[in-house]
C-alpha cells in the first residue's frame, strides 16, 4: 500500500483489511448489478430494477460508519446499500430478486422492497422520499429508548423536492433526532437534471432551512462519503440531532430497465465513468490493474454462487398467497 | 369482558371523548411503548379535548406536538412501530389524512406483506370524522371507506362511549395498523363506561338493537340515530335490528347475515357520501351470501349526498342521514314501497 | 361521432398509447390552454411513452417537466385550471397520486362547491393504474374507487384505444375535474382509432357485447378479459352481455340496469381490490333498481383479492382476475351454482 | 401629518388620500372581527373562525403593492386580506359568514372558504399550506400568458412546516414563477409555538434552500411589509421568480372560537397589544385618539351596515342543494 493510504487508513482506524473488506463489498455491489442487469436481459427476471453502479462508494462509505445497532431506512436505487448493510447476504439479496421464496421477503417484495429487519434494515422503498417520514418514527424510538442508536435514511436528489423529505428533517431537527439524512445526488431523477429541479447549487444548502449542519462531499470518494458519515453518527449519538449530508454521484446506467437516457449525452456518462469508484480506492490502496480485476473476479464468483443459491430456491405457493397481510 | 350496562362492574357515565382518555391514559401507564404524537395534542389537549391533560401526566416526551405535517405524523407512527413502539397518533380532522395517504397505504398498510411478513406495524392512528360543526366542505370529511379498500389496515368507527375506550384499547395492542375513526358529534355523548382496563375485540360485529322487520347496517353516529329512530318505529309496532360492525375492516359479516335471514330486508346507514361508500360494500356481502335468497326487498343505502358538505346550517343537516329519514326510510321499506 | 370499426371513417390501429398521444397532440394543436405536466413527461416521453415526442413539437412551456412533488403537479393543474387554462397533468403510478390526495380531493373535487358554483376547475389528471408488470405493491395499485367517492370529481377508465382517444378528448373539454385511469398493460393494445378529433361523451356506458344470460360489468382491462372469456363461453352455448360504464362517476346506471332486467343475473369485474371497491357500487345499484326484481341469482363480484400486489409473477398473477376466473365464474352464475 | 410621514409616504408615492384609505381598511378589518366574534358569541353564526385581530397592518400592507390584475390565495385566516383585497365587499362577506345566499359563496363556503374569483380572489382555504401548490398553476397561467400579473400566496407559520410549502415554493423557483410566498408568522401554529416548530430564526432563511429571496419584516408596520411586497412584486413582474416574504405579527385572539389559550402567557398577549398595528399607522400619520377613533366608529359602522344587508338576505334554499358540484 502506498504511504499515503496507510496514513489516511490509520487516521481513521482503518485496518487494511476492513479497508479491503470495503472494497470487497463494493465489488459486490458492481458484481450484484452487472448480474441483475444480465438476469433481466435473459428474461429471468421480471418488474423493474434501479442499478446504482457508480455509486457504490457512496453506499459503503456511508455503511462503513455504522454498526449493526442502527437502522436503514433505503431507496429503491438500493441494492448498494442493502449489500453494504451489516450482516446482509447476497443468496438472500438475489433470491429476493428473483421473488423466490427464500428471498428476504419470500418473493414479495423484490428488487424495490428487499428488507431484513432482524438487521435493522428496515427497507428499500418504492415511493420517492417514502423512507423519510418513516425515519422520524425511528428516530423517536431511539430518543424515547435513550440507547444511543443512529438511523440513516437515503434518498436521493429527486427525493430532495418531495414534501416529506421537508416536513420529516424539519421534524429531526426540531426534536434532536439521531438520523442522518443522506442524499444521493446522482444528478437525475428520472430524466429529471438536477440543475432543472434545483435553484440551488447544493442540496446541502437546505441544511440552513432546518437549522441543522448540511456536508456535500465527493460520493465517489470512499473516504470522503466516510468522513463525512462519522462526523454525522458522532453528533446523531450526542444527542445533536440530524445532519444533512449530500453524496455527489452519478449512475452509470438508465433510470430502470426502460430507458433509453435521450436527456444525457453519452459524454457525460463517460467522463463520470472515468471517476469510477472502484477504481479509484483500489488504486488508492497501490492495487495493480490484475489485483483488482482478481478481486473483482471473486466478487463476481460470490454473485454466482448467490444466483445458484436462488436458482435451487422454491417458487412461492400460490395457496400462500393470503399469508402475511395482518398480523 | 364487563358489560355496558353493569354499573356493578365499576361502570359510571363518561362521554366518548372522556372514555378515549381514560383508555390512553391507563395503557399509558401500563405499556410504556406507547405514546401520543399529533398536532396540539400536548398543552391544548386535542382540537376535541381527548388528550387534555395526558401531557401533564407523561410528559412531553410522551404526549407529543408536532408541526403541521400530516405525512410526518404518520410516519413518525410508522417507523417508531416497526421499531418496536406502540404510537398513536393523531390527525386533527379527517380531512387532512389526506396528507397522510402516501405514508398508510403504501407504507404503513404495505410493510408487513411486503416484506414477506417479517415485520409488523402496531400503529393506531385516531381521527375525528364527520359533519355537524359547520365547519364545512375541508373539515366534514367521512373517508373510512378508502381505507376499508386497502388491505392492511385495520378501521374501526366506534359509536359509543363504552365502544370507544375498549375498541381503542383493542386497537392499540393489536399487531397491525388500524385507522381508528371517530366522530365529532360523538364526543359529547354519554354512557356507561366500566373503569376497568377492558376490551372489545376487533372485528367483532354488534348487535345493538333486536328486531324483527329490518336490519339496519348503521356505523358510528348513525347508531345513536337508528336508535332513535327505532323508538319512534316502534310505537308504530316496526321493529329494526340494527347493528353496528364496530370494525369496518376486516368485518365480522355473520351477525349481518343472519339478521337478513331472519328479517329478510336490510339497509345501511352511513354518513359519508353514498357513492363509492361503505354501504356498497355491506350490500354486496348481503346480496353474495346465502341471505340472498331471504331478500324480500331490495338492499337500501342510505348516506350522504352526493356533495361536499356546505356551510350553511340548514344545508349541512340536509346532507346527511338524520333520525326522521332514518325512519321515512326503513318505514318505506317495511311497507314494501320498494 | 366516426365508428370504433369504420375504417372508412379513416380509422387505422393504433396503440392505446398512440391513441392518447394523438388526441393530446390534436387538442394542443387547436387549444393552447392544453398544456402537460408531469414527471418525465418531456424528453423522456412519460413513463410509459404516452407523450414522446410531444415537448419537440410543443416546446419546453408546454410539456413541463416536474420535480418529484405530486401533490405539487396536482396544485399546478388545480391553480392553472382555475384561471382559464386546461391543464392535463400526469401521476407516473397511480399509487404516487396517493400524495396528490389533499389538493385532489379538498381542493380541485371541493372548489366549485365551496366557492358557491362560481368556479371552474377543468382539468385532468392522467395516470396509470394496474398490475401486471412486476412492479409489486407500490407501483400497481388500482385506487379508482376513491375518487368515484368524491363528489366533484369525474373519474373516466378505457379500456380500448377508440375509447382512450375519445375520452380524453371529451374529459380536457369537461369543465370539471377528471381522473383519468389508464392501464399499463393496455398501452400496447391496438385497435381502430379513427383519425379525426372525435370525442366520446362521458357518462356514458358501453355495452360492449350483447348477450342473453348474464350481465357483466368490467372496468378497464376487465373489459378486454371479459371479452376473451365470452368467446370461450360462447363455445358453451353461454352469451354474455358486457358493459363498460367508461366513466365510473358520474355513472351512466341505465344500460345496466336494463341489461340486468333482461338477464336476470349480473356480476362485476374490476382489478382493484374486492373490499371497499367499484363493484359494491355496481351491485347496489343493481339491486336498489327495479332490476331487483328480476334478478334469479346473487350479484356477484370478481375482483382483486384483499392483499397488496405481490412481486412474484405468479402470485401477481393470481392476485387480480384473469380469463379463466371470469370464465369460470359467470359459468357458476349461470348454471346457478351460487 | 408629521413631516416625516409625509416624507415618507412621499417617497412610496402614497397620498394622503391612499394612506387614509390604508387606514380605513384596517380598521374595517378590526371592525368586522370584532363583530364577528360578538355573532358567535350570540350563538347567530356557527361553525368555526379564525380572526386575525393584531395582524391587520400585514394583509393591508400586502395588499397595498398589488392591483387588481394580480391574485390572491388566502388562508383560514383570511378576512383581513379579502377586506384587503381589491373590489371587496365587506357586505357580501358578512353575508358568506352569516351562510346566506347573498354570500360570496352562496353560503355554502362560509368564513374558511370566502372568494371571489371575479377580482381574482382565489379563496381562502381551510387546509394549512392548502393553496400553496395551487399558487404553483396560478403562476404558470402567468407564465404562459406572458401577462405581467402576480399570484401572492398567503399562509402561516404553520404552513412553511408542510410539505405543500416544500414542493411549491422549490417549483415556483426553478420556473421563476410570479408568485409571492408570504407568510405570516404569528408566532404560533395553533398551540404550537414559532420557536418549538422551527429550529431557526427566521422563516425567511429558508429561502436559501430555494435559491431565492427572502426577507423578514415587522408584520405590525404597514410600511414596512408594503415596501417588502413592492419590491418582491416588482420582482415578480420582471420575471425574476419567487420571493418568500417573512411577516412578523401576532394574533390577538384564540386560534379558533375554542381556544383556552394555555400554551401562552396573558403578558405575552399584553406586550403584543402593545404594538397594535391600526394605533402604530394612525400616529405615524399624526392622528390624535379623537381622530383615530373617529375613524374605527365609522368603520364600524360600515360593518353594521353589512351585518344589515346580510341579516336581509335569505338562507339558501335546499331545494337547491345538489348545485354547484359540478359544471
Ligand atoms: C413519489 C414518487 N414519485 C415518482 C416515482 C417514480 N420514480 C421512481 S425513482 C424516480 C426518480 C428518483 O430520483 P432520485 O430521488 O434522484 O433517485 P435516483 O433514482 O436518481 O437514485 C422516479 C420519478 C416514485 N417512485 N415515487
Ligand atoms: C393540513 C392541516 N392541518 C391541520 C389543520 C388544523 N389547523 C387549522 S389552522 C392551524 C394552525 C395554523 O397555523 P399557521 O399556519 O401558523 O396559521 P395561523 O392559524 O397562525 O394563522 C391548524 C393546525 C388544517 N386546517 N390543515
Ligand atoms: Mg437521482
Ligand atoms: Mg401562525
Amino acid at each position: 500500500m502506498q504511504p499515503v493510504a496507510v496514513d489516511e487508513l490509520q487516521k481513521r482506524g482503518i485496518s487494511t483489511e476492513y479497508a479491503l473488506e470495503l472494497l470487497t463489498k463494493m465489488m459486490q455491489i458492481r458484481a450484484f448489478e452487472e448480474k441483475a442487469e444480465e438476469l433481466f436481459a435473459l428474461g429471468r427476471v421480471h418488474g423493474t430494477m434501479h442499478l446504482s453502479i457508480g455509486q457504490e462508494a457512496s453506499a459503503v462509505g456511508l455503511s462503513s460508519a455504522l454498526d449493526s445497532r442502527d437502522y436503514l431506512l433505503n431507496t429503491h436505487r438500493g441494492h448498494g446499500h442493502c449489500l453494504a448493510w451489516y450482516g446482509s447476504s447476497p443468496d438472500l439479496m438475489m433470491a429476493e430478486f428473483m421473488g423466490k421464496e427464500a428471498g428476504y421477503c419470500r418473493g414479495r417484495g423484490g428488487s424495490m422492497h428487499i428488507a431484513n429487519v432482524d438487521t435493522n434494515n428496515l427497507g428499500a422503498n418504492g415511493i420517492v422520499g417514502g423512507g423519510l417520514p418513516i425515519s422520524v418514527g425511528v428516530g423517536l424510538t431511539i430518543k424515547l429508548r435513550k440507547t444511543d442508536q443512529v438511523a440513516v435514511a437515503v434518498f436521493g436528489d429527486g427525493g430532495a423536492n418531495t414534501g416529506a423529505f421537508h416536513e420529516s428533517v424539519n421534524m429531526a431537527s426540531i426534536w434532536k433526532l439521531p438520523v442522518i439524512y443522506f442524499c444521493e445526488n446522482n444528478q437525475y431523477a428520472m430524466s429529471m437534471a438536477f440543475q432543472r429541479a434545483f435553484n440551488i447549487e447544493h442540496i446541502s444548502d437546505r441544511a440552513v432551512g432546518y437549522g441543522i449542519k448540511g456536508i456535500t462531499v465527493d460520493g465517489n470518494d470512499l473516504l470522503q462519503v466516510h468522513d463525512a458519515a462519522v462526523e454525522a453518527v458522532a453528533r446523531a449519538r450526542a444527542g445533536e440531532g440530524p445532519t444533512l449530508i449530500e453524496s455527489v454521484t452519478y449512475r452509470w446506467k438508465g433510470h430502470s430497465k426502460s430507458d433509453k437516457q435521450a436527456y444525457r449525452t453519452r459524454d457525460e456518462v463517460k467522463e463520470w465513468q472515468e471517476k469510477d469508484p472502484i477504481r479509484r480506492f483500489s488504486a488508492f490502496l497501490g492495487m495493480s490493474d490484475a489485483e483488482r480485476d482478481d478481486m473483482q473476479a471473486k466478487a463476481r464468483q460470490r454473485i454466482e454462487e448467490a444466483v445458484t443459491f436462488s436458482e435451487n430456491s422454491p417458487e412461492p405457493d400460490v395457496a400462500h398467497i393470503m399469508e402475511g397481510v395482518y398480523a | 369482558m364487563p358489560d355496558q350496562n353493569g354499573a356493578s362492574n365499576g361502570a359510571r357515565e363518561l362521554t366518548y371523548a372522556e372514555a378515549l382518555r381514560e383508555g390512553l391514559r391507563q395503557i399509558m401507564a401500563q405499556d410504556e411503548r406507547v405514546f401520543l404524537i399529533g398536532e396540539d395534542v400536548g398543552v391544548y389537549g386535542g382540537a376535541f379535548g381527548v388528550s387534555a391533560g395526558l401531557r401533564d401526566e407523561f410528559g412531553g416526551e410522551r404526549v407529543i406536538d408536532t408541526p403541521i405535517s400530516e405525512a410526518g405524523i404518520a410516519g413518525a407512527c410508522i417507523g417508531s412501530a416497526l421499531t418496536g413502539m406502540r404510537p398513536v397518533g393523531e390527525i386533527q380532522f379527517m380531512d387532512f389524512i389526506t396528507i397522510s395517504m402516501e405514508q398508510l397505504v403504501l407504507q404503513a398498510a404495505k410493510i408487513r406483506f411486503m416484506f414477506g411478513g417479517k415485520a409488523t406495524v402496531p400503529m393506531v392512528l385516531r381521527t375525528p370524522a364527520g359533519s355537524g360543526t359547520g365547519a364545512a366542505a375541508q373539515h366534514s370529511e367521512s373517508l373510512e371507506n378508502w381505507f376499508v379498500h386497502v388491505p392492511g389496515l385495520k378501521v374501526v368507527m366506534p359509536s359509543s362511549p363504552y365502544d370507544a375506550k375498549g375498541l381503542l384499547l383493542s386497537a392499540i395492542q393489536d399487531d397491525n395498523p388500524v385507522i381508528f375513526v371517530e366522530h365529532k358529534l360523538l364526543y359529547r355523548t354519554k354512557g356507561n363506561v366500566p373503569e376497568e382496563m377492558y376490551t372489545i375485540p376487533l372485528s367483532q360485529a354488534n348487535v345493538v338493537r333486536k328486531g324483527e322487520h329490518l336490519t339496519v347496517v348503521a356505523t358510528s353516529i348513525m347508531v345513536r340515530r337508528a336508535l332513535e329512530a327505532a323508538d319512534i318505529l316502534a310505537q308504530e309496532g316496526i321493529e329494526i335490528e340494527i347493528i353496528d360492525p364496530r370494525t369496518l375492516m376486516p368485518l365480522d359479516e355473520k351477525p349481518i347475515i343472519e339478521s337478513v335471514k331472519k328479517t329478510g330486508k336490510a339497509m345501511v346507514v352511513h354518513e359519508a357520501v353514498k357513492t363509492g361508500g361503505y354501504g356498497g360494500e355491506i350490500v354486496s356481502r348481503i346480496v353474495e351470501s346465502e341471505a340472498f335468497g331471504y331478500l324480500e326487498a331490495p338492499v337500501r343505502r342510505l348516506a350522504g349526498l352526493d356533495i361536499p358538505i356546505p356551510y350553511n346550517r340548514t344545508l349541512e343537516v340536509n346532507t346527511v342521514p338524520q333520525v326522521q329519514s332514518i325512519v321515512d326510510e326503513a318505514r318505506k321499506l317495511v311497507n314494501g314501497q320498494y
